[in-house]
Parts: structure tokens; C-alpha cells; sequence
């Protein structure tokens, strides 16, 4: 009974995870960088949704279609006008560059969103999904939830026919696997780099939607999202949306059987430990050029059998 | 000269306060096989680069077609039927061989679907391997893709930067194969080589690049019979 | 420039080539700041609010030059000075209250806490490699401190207060006047230190880490090497710039030295420029001393606006800061080693 | 040449010398016959929703005193002015307000300083120049003896007492389950559990069932951990959006079908009770200020003085108060204000903490006192919420009277 329910509660916190760092970890893996201003988008969808749907009264299907427009043409404005300007600088400048710059447009946006829509937490609706719900061997999840989850899958379904099975998941997986390979082939990168942030942002306003119709909105909502989509885009493997989604269910259903067991210090701070432990695990037992720590650990293994074989 | 299908005139190339290249001139007539010998470090990659659009240059011209092409990116040169093979068989090591090549497409769009199969039969090692992943194929194998991936764009010149490197002898002749096969079908083929053997063997015109500058050598006759001492100075 | 040939057994004669130092410029750097802020001093004298603000400036100047030391010239990216700071800041405070120990024993003790943390974050950074799982792996590191210091009893959410003033032996610093003179002089002692360390060899070398590892490596230095003793002398003024913080102020909370603090300090060695003296300091004047200014000119609603376009603006049209960009219009007044290592190039 | 070169420099660095003296001089000018009030409200960051509440109630304030004419003050009257800064939810920027406050704006009182954290900052700050100062925060560790730092509404721990009664008068409840917040709000709340419970001997016992995040948005499991646990009732610490999401996810979990959720803090102090109004079943909260929302329900009336109805019923008539519970406990801040600078007949900080230290304050929350350490006794009531029709209901009142003042754990007052 606990374990149902704790893997119910892990798979529902497991989605958004999941689906929050699939958006986000399109951009970080073609962009070699972090958005910081990700959170702000995630709010941004949801605030236009609440503009729409709450105050304006239009339909919410018409309210989730703008919400995604608006932020969608928001994502491909900043990395027109901003980011852009950064692809020449040398590693470590772009680095800061591109996380200065978006730390400060999430500033700004979150001002704005402040002054616009007030502080106070705002309820959103979507149709009747909240108050509805199903049994499940006697546990009750609502029909938002059961929405999400399936939001979650669609999303992950869409994106891995986009990744395998059209010229842009392409163009993405050859920038990931290898930026100056895919220059020389002829990927049109600024192209690919367009395309990879408005459609972060656009997937990102759908669940920001969906998250502030679960909980609550405010316009600083996600940005404890945010620190979570580091562990797992990293634990996935950047740049890997399938892997953002198991190392997203994984998070989150660590997340809802730890509780029952520890408080929460403990389990965040187990969470960045692992996260550090990988990166020197990773450093140390891979040779350079090597990307995949499992895959390497795999060929050590391998190595390791054939030479207690031999 | 109707038949030069490319040239560089008075090119210069630099890395931050380093410059790479110097007065670099370099024609390239329709249909040839031309080839730049050189010591490693002497500039060849850096040339390639320059051409392709992958680098741009500092000043200089470089003309395909009878257009200018410096600034243009290396997609946009693609569409113009330049294409580049880059050094140590690199492909897309998490990608099938079948994705590798139609990765290798999309700047061609609209190109035709039978170049697939074309290419397929110049390189049946890779028919049967439509589905392997590339990183986990041979040397040999990873380089055959990597200039399937030039010729799918169906170009009308193709660059290879050090095609040989690294592979085995058996495997060589089978490169040099390919290339003499694709300089048959009409294809322009700009050589880069460190050793010169597969330049004497397939190229039709030489230069050589040492520090940062392209001296011409000459046609095939011409420096076969320098062969020793052009080797000497590749090796300097 | 002190550097001359290289050869293979330069590595030890060489490393930390203070003989042959050009003292001159440490000194000359000192003094500009010093009378720089003596400049200041009617200010602070005359209004306790500006006094209050100038100590914030110096306090910041400090850390962000500490910051600024594994920043700006190993350009590694490490993303936790603020839990260095708090590190700093605590061990002073606890060894202060529990153990009354004198404040310039708790000072250095807290200093030095924070470079041996220091020091295990360089040997991490060195072994992770790769800029971004640098910065993230840092930022986790940040989480950790700050989830261990308020989940330990003797530090807790609500942090410490009621630590001494500082003191200097028989000299306690109580009025403000007395505590902006007394921070005054612990950075101009950092921008001293800051500019020895960029004139000599050390520092030269720590520049061609962030430049060219490789090449470096390649005519016989250990590239680690330098980043150690740059993220660890970082750390230490950043410990130092923690525990002046908490025992100035009278409080230390984990709380307030978190990612924001963190970006803070970023954005002043950024803004004021990376791999300069004066940068940082010039970053904490108009970091902390802009928010004053909007908000007596009314424009307090406005402030994250202009904090956030001033980011944006900065890096995308003065990428290297604004004593960077100064510099690099006028000429060398602020050279950070660029030099030095273009001998090796 | 040289010579003129260095009487130029020397009159420069007496014209910027002259510069910065006039621009002190400028900046400690206080205003005439005004009475110089402070208020350091979190208008950004993440307590900017109550920081804004807290500016229009006390706008309100002023308005409602100087249309009057303004405040008596030793036989002068004299009309008030807030000035306010926003401490942007930060300690530094608190610090820095406080420290214009007391030196340059030169006010007699501080109306609020919201924040716990930045409530400690400035402590030093107010007393050394001797400003009382409201706070809403929990700040053990500087209530002592003699402080300027004062609080008429309850923090966490007086919060959870009248759970406490509750649960030890009860003959359903033997064993309450507590979530809490990390941090120190919550660290308190176990503290006062343990003694309550374990060193106090009062009937009853308690569970530690995990604690959460400030920000946290899913309470899912620990709804789970509590309907699985050996409990009667559960014990809530939290607040705000915080505590709203809490309410709306056990009820659509079904938790206060299983169980009575116990709730403190400031009396349900949650933003919007009629946001979560259906999910208020079953549910006990604290009310001191929240009370005033239901004045019109017989039976909390009953637990509010007359003349704090009647007070009250005035700040409705007043244009633009803001109609929300946090408000009501800023403006009753501002009416000890207005007690003190009336009792004391003075400006001066020393004068006006003795007005308020020991005296009974008639404010719109009931009479309250403050002690020596600056903590409040004030009346309070445990409510029994019944939102069955979809609105949160009145259902009973399960425990009225007054909350006394604790400053330390344990408390050193008997509860």
C-alpha cells in the first residue's frame, strides 16, 4: 500500500522532472551550456495561460496553444538577439557569457512577471481535471495527474521521433556527438541552435502550464526545478533526451521512497553527493575522447574479463 | 582558364596572433586530383579548412566557380558542391552508418534519394553495415563512411584531408581505389597528405606546404622524378 | 618581466619567483587603492548609511578579488565562492564565541579553513576537467555546505550572531569610521598580494593554464599545479572576506551565501573584469553601490530591470569587463600577466 | 606652472571634501513637524507577496491618522510619515535599510521588519540607537532582555500551543504526527514537541514524520507517510503558498477523511482561504488575525473583544486596507505605534519602549501585552474548519483564550 502509493507520488514527481529536463537538456546539449533563464520560461508559460484562460476567459485548450506560441517566440527571440552573440568567444568566456546572460534576462523576467501578475499565488485551471479522479487499488490520483504522466509520455514519444526520425533530431544528435563535425558537414548550426532553444521553450510552456495547474503559481515556480534538471540532465548524459527521462523517473521516484526514510537535507544532499562522485568517477576511470561513463565502465569491464580469461 | 573549377590567390590565415598561412596560392582544374604534401603542422588542415568554410580566412580570395567564397559557411559551400572530408576518419561515432549519411544529406536538400544507393555500391562495406553504429567500426571502415558522407552531397569537388592516416596498408589500396574511382566519375578531388606515397600514385598536379607557404611542384612526371627529394623535405 | 629562458629545471628556481619580482607594482597597486579609499573616508565619517554601504563595497571588493584569483587567471570556473566565504565565516565566529580566541588568530584560522576546502575543490576541478561539470559540480558542492551548516546544530538556519568586532591585539573596531579603515587595509593588503602574485612567474604561469594547457605542458610545466595554488590562495581570501563579513556585520547565515551570493560575486569580477586588479573593486562599487543609487533616485521598483540589463549588457558588449574594456582602450595600467605570457607564446 | 597645478588639486579635494559633508548634511535632514516612521517590507524577492500587504495596510494607516489630524504626541499634534525601503527579501539589504533608518531618516520607530533572518540582521542596528521595531519573525536568539525588538502577533512555537491543548484535552487523539519545515521555524516546533510531550509529561505523544523544504511544491509523500503511520492526528508547520498547497493536496489525497490536520502559524495564515475553501475539512488552524476574516460568525466573535470588533469594523471603513489577514496584524503593529507615541508624549525611542513594555495595547487583534523581552501575549482561538459546501467553514471553536509569550525552548514561561 505505502509502495504503491510512494511509487504513484515517484512517478508523477518523475514526469515533471523528467519532461523539465528533456527541454532542458535539448538546449544545454547543443548549446554545451546551461539556461539559467529555463525557470523563467517554465513561470512565463504559465503566467501567459493564467492571463488567457483566468482573466481573458478564453478556452484553455486556446490558452495552452498561446501559452506555447508566446513562449516559443520569447526563446527564439532571446537566443536571436542575445545568445547568439556569444557562439565566437572561447570556452570559458562563453561559459559565463551564456550563464550571466540568461541569469539576468530570468531577473528581469521575473520582475516583470512580479509587476504584471503580483506576488500572490495564482490558481490556474484546466477544465475540471483537478477535481476528477480514479481509484487505484485505493489510492486516488486526480486526472491532472494522470494527464501529466501522459503529457510526459506524448512529450517523450514526440521527441524521439524528432531525434531519430527527421533531418532536425539529426542535425541535434550530430551537434551533441560532434559540433565541429556537424559544422563541416554542413549542419547549419545557428540554424539547429534557433530551433533547439524555441523548442525548449515551447515544450517548457506546456509544462509550466500543467505544473502550476498541480501546485501553485509564482512567478520564481521552477527554479527548484531548475537545480533538480543539473542532476538529472548530467546523470542522463547531456544533450540525451531519453536518458533525461530515465535519470528524471529515477530522481523521482528516489525522491518519493527516500522520504519515508529520511528527512529532506539528507536526500538533497545524497542527490548533489552522487552528482559530484559521477563527475570524478566519470574524470577518473574515463580516457580521453570517451563520453559515456556506462559505455566506459562496460569496455573496462569487458577488458577486465577477457584478461582474467586470459 | 575555363577549366579551373578552383583557386586561391594570396591567402592568409591566422590563429590569434599566430598566422597559419601565408601568400598561399592554389588552382585546382576541373576534374584533377590535386594534392598537398607537407610535414605535420605545416598548414595542410588549416588550407582545407580555409577552403571549406569551416575557417575564415584573414584575407585573401578564394574563387569556386568563379565565385568568391570567402564568408560563405560550409553548408552553404556544400550546396554549391564543395565538400570537405576531415582528418582521422571522423564521423558521428553514436549514429548508424544509414543516419551518418543522411546526417551528411541535409544540407543538399532536395538531393536525390538513388545517390544513397550510388554510394552504397561504391562501398559495399557499408551496405551491409546500414544499421552498425559508427563508433564501433573499424578505422578503415569509420573512413570509408566519412567520404561516403562527402559524396552523398553529389559534389563537384571533393576535399580529403589525410585520407591514409593511420590505416593499413591493405586498407590504403583500398582508399586509393575509392579516390582514383570518384576522380573517374567525374568528381574533382583536392588531396591533403603527409606521406607522399598516395599522391604519386593518384595525383595529377603537387604542391607542397612548408611553413605556412604552398610552392608549386609541379605535374605528375615533373616531380615523380624529384620523388626523393620532395620526401626529404616533406619529413624536415 | 621576470621571466627569461626556459629550461627544464626551471620548474622549482622559478615557481614562486618573488626575488626577482618588480615590487614597485604591488606596491604602486596597494597605494592607489589606499588612497583611493582614504578618499572616501569624509563620506563615511560624515553619514552612518554611507558608511554602512562602503563597508559592504569593501567587503565585497575583498571576496570578489579572491573570486577573481581562480577566475580570472587559471579561468577555471569554480561556482561555490560563497560557500568558501560562509566557511570562513563561521569557523572565525564559532572559534571567536566558543573559545574566545583573538580575532586575528579566528581571521587567519578561517582563512586558511577555506583554503584547505579550497584546496580539495582545486584537486576536484583539476581531475573533472570540463568547464560546465566544473561549474556544476561546484554549485553541488555549494548545496552540500549550505545544507550541512544549517542542518548542524551550531550554526542552524538562523546562523550566528553576537561574535566580536574585529580587534587588532589592543585595537577593537567598533565605529564604523574604525572598521572602514581597518577593511581598507585588509584589501589593500589583498590587491597587494593580488598583484605580486599576477607579477610573478606564478602568476604568469596560472595565465597560460587558462590560455594553453598544452603548450604549457609541453615545454615542462604542471598546469595543475597552477590552478592549485590559485583556487587555494582564492580561498583563502575569500575565507578571509567571510569571516571580516560576519564579524563585521555581527551575523552569519547560511542562507545568505547560496547561489545568489555566489552570482553576485560573479557578476562583480565579471562586470568590474576578470584578470584585473582594480576589477573587482570597481565591480563592488557599482554592484553594491547601484542598488543605493536607483533606489534614493526613486527607481527601487525597477532595480532587478537594471541589475539584469547591466548583466546583459556588460557581456555582450564588454566581454572584458569594464577596468577590462578600460584597458583595452588605454593600454596596459592594469595589465594582468596578458603580457608576461605572450613572451612564452 | 607646478605650483598652480597643486592649488588646483588642493581646491578640487576641498570642493569634493565640501561635496560629500553637504551631501551628509543633506541626507540627515528629518522633516519638520512630521513624526518619522520606518518600515522595511520585502517588496521583491520571496516574501514580496506579505511585503506589499504590509505597505497598504500601513499606507492605510497614515491615511485613517492624519485625515484625523494627525497624533497627539506631549500636547502637540503632529501628522506621521512612513519612510519605507524595500529589504528585497535579503539580510544585507534589511541591514543597510536600518541602518538609513535610524541614521539618516532619523525615525522614532521601525513598523516592520518582516523577515526572521532580517529581523536578526538589523537587531544590533535598532539597538544601539535605541528604534523599537516590529517584527513578524521567530527570533529566539534575540529576545533578551531589555530589547527594542518587539512582536504582537505569535511566532511558530506559541503557534502550535493551542494544537497542544487541543490534543491533550482530547480523548480521540493519543499520537500526532509533525511534518516541519527545514530551518529554524521547524527545528522550534520539534523542540517544543519533545518538551511538551516527553519532559513536560502532558498527555499525548508525538512522531517526527520527515521535514520539507521551503519551496516545496509536492507534499504527496508525506501525505503517504502520515496515512501509513500509527497517528490520530497531524501536525502541519509551514506557511503561505506553502501551506495552501498542503491543504488542497491532503484533502484531494483524502488525508483529513483519515485523520484531523492541525495546523499553526500565525492562524492559518495561508494566503487565501477561500482559494482552498472545500479543502478546509476537518482541518484545526490557529487564529489570532485570522479571525478577523470571520468576524461575522457567531462564534468567533465571541472569542474577540468588543472593542476589538469595533476597531476592527473601523479599518474596514477605511478606503484601500487591503482585506487580508496579514494585514490585519501589520496595521494592529501600527496601532501599538500609535499607543506608544500618545503614551510617551514623546519621540524618543527609550521613552516610547516603556509606553509599550508591560502596558496592554488595545489593538483590532484584542488586547495584548509585551514583555520585557519583546514578546507578545495576545488572545487566540483554535478553529475547526468545515469546508464540506465548498467554502471554508466555521465548523467549531476547539480551544480559545490567551497565547502566552514564550522566548526561549523550552519555554520558560509554563505553558
Amino acid at each position: 500500500m505505502v509502495l504503491l502509493e510512494s511509487l504513484i507520488n515517484g512517478l508523477i514527481q518523475g514526469s515533471i522532472f523528467a519532461v523539465f529536463a528533456a527541454s532542458f537538456t535539448i538546449i544545454f546539449g547543443v548549446m554545451d551550456i546551461p539556461n539559467m533563464g529555463h525557470a523563467a520560461l517554465f513561470a512565463g508559460g504559465a503566467y501567459v495561460f493564467y492571463q488567457l484562460v483566468n482573466l481573458t476567459g478564453l478556452p484553455w485548450i486556446v490558452g495552452l496553444i498561446g501559452a506555447v506560441l508566446a513562449i516559443a517566440v520569447l526563446g527564439a527571440v532571446v537566443e536571436k538577439t542575445l545568445l547568439s552573440r556569444l557562439y565566437g568567444r572561447k570556452e570559458s568566456e562563453y561559459v559565463f557569457g551564456v550563464i550571466l546572460v540568461t541569469i539576468g534576462l530570468a531577473r528581469i523576467l521575473e520582475r516583470g512577471y512580479a509587476q504584471i501578475w503580483g506576488h500572490a499565488p495564482k490558481y490556474i485551471e484546466l477544465g475540471n481535471l483537478q477535481e476528477n479522479s480514479v481509484q487505484v487499488s485505493g489510492t486516488s490520483v486526480s486526472h491532472l495527474e494522470l494527464v501529466v504522466i501522459a503529457f510526459a509520455v506524448a512529450n517523450f514519444a514526440f521527441l524521439y521521433w524528432l531525434i531519430n526520425y527527421t533531418d532536425t533530431g539529426l542535425s541535434l544528435q550530430a551537434i551533441v556527438q560532434n559540433r565541429e563535425l556537424a559544422i563541416m558537414r554542413g549542419i547549419n548550426v545557428d540554424r539547429v541552435f534557433l530551433i533547439a532553444f524555441t523548442l525548449g521553450a515551447a515544450m517548457i510552456a506546456a509544462a509550466g502550464v500543467l505544473n502550476a495547474a498541480m501546485f501553485t503559481l509564482e512567478p520564481t515556480l521552477g527554479f527548484s526545478l531548475l537545480i533538480k534538471a543539473f542532476i538529472i540532465v548530467i546523470l542522463g548524459g547531456i544533450g540525451r533526451v531519453m536518458g533525461a527521462m530515465v535519470a528524471g523517473y529515477a530522481l523521482g521516484l528516489y525522491e518519493a521512497f527516500a522520504v519515508l526514510y529520511l528527512s529532506s537535507y539528507y536526500i538533497y544532499a545524497s542527490e548533489f553527493a552522487v552528482l559530484i562522485a559521477f563527475f570524478l568517477l566519470k574524470a577518473i576511470v574515463l580516457s580521453e575522447g570517451e563520453d559515456s561513463l556506462i559505455a566506459g565502465l562496460k569496455e573496462r569491464a569487458t577488458s577486465l574479463r577477457q584478461g582474467v580469461a586470459e | 582558364m575555363s577549366d579551373e573549377i578552383l583557386s586561391v590567390s594570396d591567402l592568409e590565415v591566422s590563429y590569434g596572433d599566430m598566422t597559419v598561412l601565408r601568400n598561399v596560392d592554389l588552382s585546382v582544374p576541373e576534374g584533377g586530383v590535386v594534392s598537398v604534401v607537407g610535414a605535420n603542422g605545416a598548414g595542410k588542415t588549416t588550407l582545407m579548412k580555409a577552403i571549406s568554410g569551416v575557417k575564415d580566412p584573414d584575407s585573401g580570395e578564394i574563387t569556386f566557380r568563379d565565385e568568391n567564397t570567402v564568408g560563405l559557411d560550409p553548408h552553404e559551400l556544400i550546396q554549391r558542391g564543395l565538400t570537405y572530408v576531415p582528418e582521422r576518419h571522423t564521423v558521428f561515432p553514436e549514429m548508424t552508418v544509414l543516419e551518418n549519411l543522411r546526417t551528411a544529406m541535409i544540407p543538399a536538400e532536395g538531393s536525390n534519394s538513388d545517390v544513397l544507393e550510388q554510394v552504397f555500391e561504391l562501398f559495399p562495406i557499408l551496405d551491409e553495415r546500414r544499421q552498425q553504429d559508427a563508433g564501433t567500426m573499424s578505422g578503415g571502415q569509420q573512413q570509408m563512411l566519412a567520404i561516403a558522407q562527402g559524396l552523398v552531397v553529389e559534389p563537384d569537388i571533393i576535399l580529403l584531408d589525410e585520407p591514409t592516416l593511420g590505416l593499413a596498408p591493405k586498407i590504403v589500396e583500398d582508399v586509393r581505389d575509392t579516390i582514383l574511382e570518384i576522380s573517374d566519375n567525374g568528381v574533382t578531388v583536392l588531396l591533403v597528405d603527409e606521406k607522399i606515397q598516395l599522391s604519386k600514385e593518384v595525383a595529377e598536379d603537387l604542391y607542397l606546404m612548408r611553413k605556412s607557404t604552398l610552392q608549386y611542384l609541379g605535374e605528375r612526371g615533373e616531380f615523380e622524378a624529384e620523388y626523393e627529394r620532395i620526401l626529404q623535405e616533406t619529413i624536415e | 618581466m621576470s621571466s627569461s629562458e626556459a629550461t627544464a629545471t626551471h620548474e622549482e628556481e622559478l615557481d614562486v619567483d618573488l626575488r626577482n619580482l618588480e615590487w614597485t607594482e604591488p606596491i604602486r597597486a596597494a597605494a592607489f587603492v589606499l588612497v583611493g579609499g582614504l578618499v572616501v573616508v569624509p563620506f563615511v565619517i560624515s553619514s552612518n548609511y554611507v558608511g554602512y554601504v562602503a563597508l559592504l563595497v569593501l567587503m565585497f571588493g575583498i571576496m570578489a578579488s579572491g573570486y577573481n584569483i581562480m577566475l580570472g587567471w587559471p579561468n577555471l570556473l569554480v561556482f561555490c565562492p560563497a560557500a568558501l566565504a560562509v566557511i570562513g565565516g563561521v569557523v572565525s565566529s564559532l572559534l571567536a564565541i566558543q573559545m574566545g580566541l583573538p580575532f586575528a588568530v579566528t581571521l587567519l584560522i578561517g582563512g586558511l579553513t577555506a583554503a584547505i576546502v579550497g584546496s580539495a575543490v582545486a584537486a576536484s576541478a583539476i581531475i573533472i576537467g570540463s568547464t560546465f561539470e566544473i561549474v556544476i559540480a561546484t554549485l553541488a558542492f555549494e548545496q552540500i555546505v549550505y545544507y550541512a551548516f544549517t542542518n548542524w546544530d551550531r550554526v542552524g538556519p538562523t546562523g550566528i550572531s553576537g561574535m566580536p568586532n574585529p580587534s587588532l591585539g589592543p585595537l577593537v573596531f567598533t565605529s564604523q569610521v574604525e572598521q572602514y579603515v581597518f577593511l581598507l587595509a585588509v584589501l589593500v593588503l589583498v590587491t597587494f598580494i593580488v598583484t605580486a602574485f599576477d607579477r610573478s612567474l606564478l602568476g604568469t604561469l596560472a595565465v597560460a593554464t587558462g590560455e594553453d594547457e598544452e603548450l604549457l605542458r609541453s615545454i615542462g610545466y604542471n598546469p595543475s599545479r597552477y590552478k592549485l595554488v590559485s583556487v587555494v590562495l582564492g580561498a583563502f581570501v575569500l575565507g578571509i572576506g567571510g569571516a571580516l563579513y560576519a564579524h563585521v556585520n555581527g551575523l552569519v547565515t547560511p542562507g545568505a551565501f547560496t547561489l545568489d551570493q555566489t552570482v553576485l560575486l560573479l557578476v562583480i569580477a565579471v562586470l568590474g573584469g576578470l584578470r584585473t586588479i582594480y576589477g573587482p573593486i570597481v565591480g563592488a562599487v557599482l554592484m553594491i553601490g547601484l542598488p543605493e543609487i536607483v533606489r534614493s533616485l526613486g527607481f527601487g521598483d525597477y532595480q532587478p530591470y537594471i541589475i539584469g540589463l547591466t548583466l546583459i549588457l556588460v557581456i555582450l558588449f564588454l566581454p572584458s569587463g569594464i577596468v577590462g574594456g578600460v584597458k583595452d582602450y588605454f593600454g596596459d595600467f592594469d595589465n594582468g600577466g596578458v603580457s608576461a605570457w605572450a613572451f612564452w607564446k | 606652472m607646478p605650483e598652480y597645478k597643486r592649488r588646483s588639486f588642493l581646491a578640487k579635494s576641498c570642493a569634493a571634501t565640501g561635496i560629500a559633508v553637504g551631501l551628509a548634511g543633506c541626507m540627515g535632514d528629518s522633516g519638520g513637524s512630521q513624526v518619522q516612521l520606518g518600515a522595511i517590507n520585502p517588496l521583491s524577492g520571496s516574501a514580496a507577496f506579505f511585503g506589499e500587504l504590509a505597505t497598504e495596510a500601513q499606507s492605510a494607516w497614515v491615511e485613517n491618522v492624519n485625515g484625523n489630524g494627525g497624533l497627539e504626541i506631549g500636547g502637540e499634534t503632529r501628522e506621521i510619515n512612513i519612510v519605507e525601503y524595500d529589504d528585497e527579501s535579503s539580510n544585507d539589504q534589511a541591514r543597510s535599510a536600518a541602518q538609513r533608518l535610524t541614521t539618516s531618516d532619523n525615525v522614532s520607530m521601525i513598523l516592520s521588519s518582516w523577515r526572521s533572518n532580517g529581523a536578526i540582521a538589523i537587531n544590533e542596528i535598532i539597538n544601539n540607537n535605541q528604534i523599537p521595531t516590529f517584527t513578524h519573525g521567530f527570533t529566539p536568539q534575540v529576545n533578551t532582555d531589555g530589547t527594542y525588538m518587539m512582536r504582537l502577533t505569535v511566532s511558530t512555537v506559541m503557534d502550535a500551543y493551542p494544537a497542544l491543548q487541543f490534543v491533550s484535552d482530547s480523548d480521540d487523539i493519543e499520537k500526532i504526527g509533525v511534518i516541519a519545515e527545514e530551518g529554524d521555524w521547524g527545528d522550534d516546533t520539534l523542540d517544543l514537541m519533545e518538551w511538551w510531550f516527553n519532559e513536560a509529561d502532558n498527555a499525548g505523544d508525538y512522531e517526527n514524520l520527515g521535514r520539507f523544504s521551503f519551496s516545496q511544491q509536492d507534499f504527496s509523500s508525506y501525505i503517504t507517510k502520515a496515512r501509513n503511520s500509527d497517528i490520530d492526528a497531524l501536525y502541519v508547520q509551514t506557511w503561505a503558498s506553502a501551506m495552501q498547497r498542503f491543504i488542497e493536496q491532503q484533502d484531494s489525497a483524502g488525508l483529513n477523511d483519515d485523520m484531523p490536520i492541525l495546523t499553526g502559524l500565525g492562524g492559518a495564515d495561508y494566503n487565501s482561504l477561500g482559494e482552498v475553501g472545500g479543502s478546509m475539512s476537518n482541518v484545526y488552524a490557529l487564529g489570532v488575525y485570522t479571525r478577523l476574516s470571520y468576524a461575522d460568525d457567531d462564534q468567533i466573535a465571541e472569542t474577540i473583544s468588543d472593542e476589538a470588533l469595533s476597531q476592527f469594523e473601523d479599518y474596514q471603513s477605511i478606503e484601500n486596507a487591503p482585506d487580508h489577514p496579514t494585514a490585519y496584524n501589520v496595521y494592529a503593529d501600527a496601532q501599538a505605534a500609535e499607543y506608544a507615541l500618545t503614551e510617551a508624549g514623546s519621540t524618543n525611542g527609550e521613552d516610547l519602549r516603556e509606553a509599550l513594555v508591560g502596558n496592554e495595547i488595545t489593538t483590532i487583534l484584542g488586547n495584548a501585552t509585551i514583555n520585557d523581552r519583546g514578546q507578545p501575549s495576545i488572545p487566540g482561538a483554535l478553529i475547526k474548519f468545515d469546508g464540506s459546501s465548498g467554502d471554508a467553514e466555521i465548523d467549531t471553536v476547539a480551544w480559545d483564550g490567551q497565547l502566552p509569550p514564550i522566548t526561549s525552548i523550552p519555554p520558560e514561561t509554563d505553558l
